[in-house]
């Protein structure tokens, strides 16, 4: 199930409705991992005098058609790859503050390494693949965030191995 | 052929999207970048490196060789910052 | 922080404390990894015709001193290993029903790859080392889980190659 | 010397814990399952597979060559099963 929303999330509601899923579809889940991304206190771009640059808030952008194509296509296939019972992807736009909220994903399944891995793979792809645009607001100004380099090397990862990390798990 | 822009892309074009149609042509992505590059202006601005510029047909990401046509929707955009 | 519990927990309300926390102590924290490992429908072990074996409830029995001890030990040593943040590890004992919380790990950093290393490094050494027993009850009577060989071998991948792992975190 | 059990362990035994003064040549962990297993019913029933019995020396994981006393807490159980 994926979500693109202004609204925050309550993560422990989403869980709960989760597990509720995956347990009336009768899946066996005994493991679910979570990874919760929220704004900084501090951007990720040095300030202007070389410190940590105390962030005010952050706007995203996206593509709309195309973030909700993005994100259902990956889902689909972390789901091809893992033996995942259910899963949640749920991105925010708009303007967040430090501590807020933007982005959740939950991975369920009766083997706890299938969890993690799923999980890792999709947030690797949403940094990577998904259309969204961060504007950091701080007291230099605005300033769009720049792509990472190891944001792309970590997406790299299962392109090159899926298999092999795929046969360790439990 | 429709276009939208999005993040610093946006900024320097100086719109959200607009409605152009290019030469006969320019049939290809790499065509229309080079195409919409010599227009000048905000377009020069927004694609003088191309290496920070990632391109979208109808929402599916496409390399320069990908073949675009009138009812198309094209989106440029820098890389992703998401997650 | 550490708890061994026979209440159930709140994995939103867990959360958000742990996220005030770490931002009341300043740290820049950017992703926190959530695992919860809840009580499966089915046996781990097959039934009596070989098929899957539905289960009535589970007993977990620990050693109480010792659980503390061995909780605060692995969570002191993953915080050596990884820049977190802060970190929660909460464990029930007791008895417990098909979809009931049975423990939850929560690791915080401002680098995304150490929260899921570090929260993959717990539950595995969870599994192998914190003394729980579970007993699970069904209609073929009680029965002690085995441990399992491949939860030994997860656990053993952080005593071959930490090193390794942690120079791929971003 | 006190000694706890847990799980099938304190099953077999019959009792979760108990207060024993073995001979004075026991001082190691292995001497002590020797000897709780020539004692006979259930020591000898729990402990029947070595293999599948790990001991704790005051709260931390003991193999059979560490030293124990009279002040010490020894704990037998099965291969844990939590998480």
């Amino acid at each position: 199930m994926i979500r693109v929303q202004k609204e925050d999330f309550d993560v422990g509601a989403e869980l709960k409705a989760l597990i509720e899923r995956a347990r009336a579809d009768g899946a066996g889940i005994g493991g679910i991992v979570t990874f919760t991304g929220v704004v900084r206190e501090f951007s990720s771009e040095a300030g202007y005098r070389g410190g940590p640059r105390q962030l005010t808030a952050m706007t995203l952008e996206h593509y709309p058609g195309m973030t909700q194509r993005q994100l259902a296509d990956i889902e689909a296939d972390a789901r091809k790859r893992w033996p995942i019972d259910a899963s949640l992807i749920i991105h925010r736009y708009g303007r967040l503050e430090p501590g807020d909220n933007i982005v959740l994903v939950i991975t369920a399944s009766a083997h706890r390494q299938a969890a993690f891995e799923a999980n890792e793979f999709l947030v690797d792809w949403l940094k990577t693949k998904a259309p969204f645009w961060k504007q950091e607001c701080g007291p230099g100004g605005e300033t769009w965030v720049a792509a990472k380099a190891s944001d792309d090397q970590m997406a790299e990862r299962w392109i090159r191995k899926p298999a092999a990390k795929r046969s360790a798990a439990e | 052929m429709k276009l939208v822009y999005f993040a610093w892309l946006r900024e320097r074009v100086g719109k959200a999207g607009e409605t152009l149609t290019p030469p006969n042509d320019v049939t290809t992505v790499g065509a229309l970048l080079d195409w919409l590059k010599a227009q000048g202006g905000g377009y020069a601005e927004a694609l003088k490196d191309l290496s920070a510029v990632r391109v979208a047909v109808n929402q599916e990401y496409a390399g320069p060789e990908v073949q675009i046509g009138p009812n198309d929707e094209v989106a440029l955009f820098p890389p992703v910052t998401g997650g």
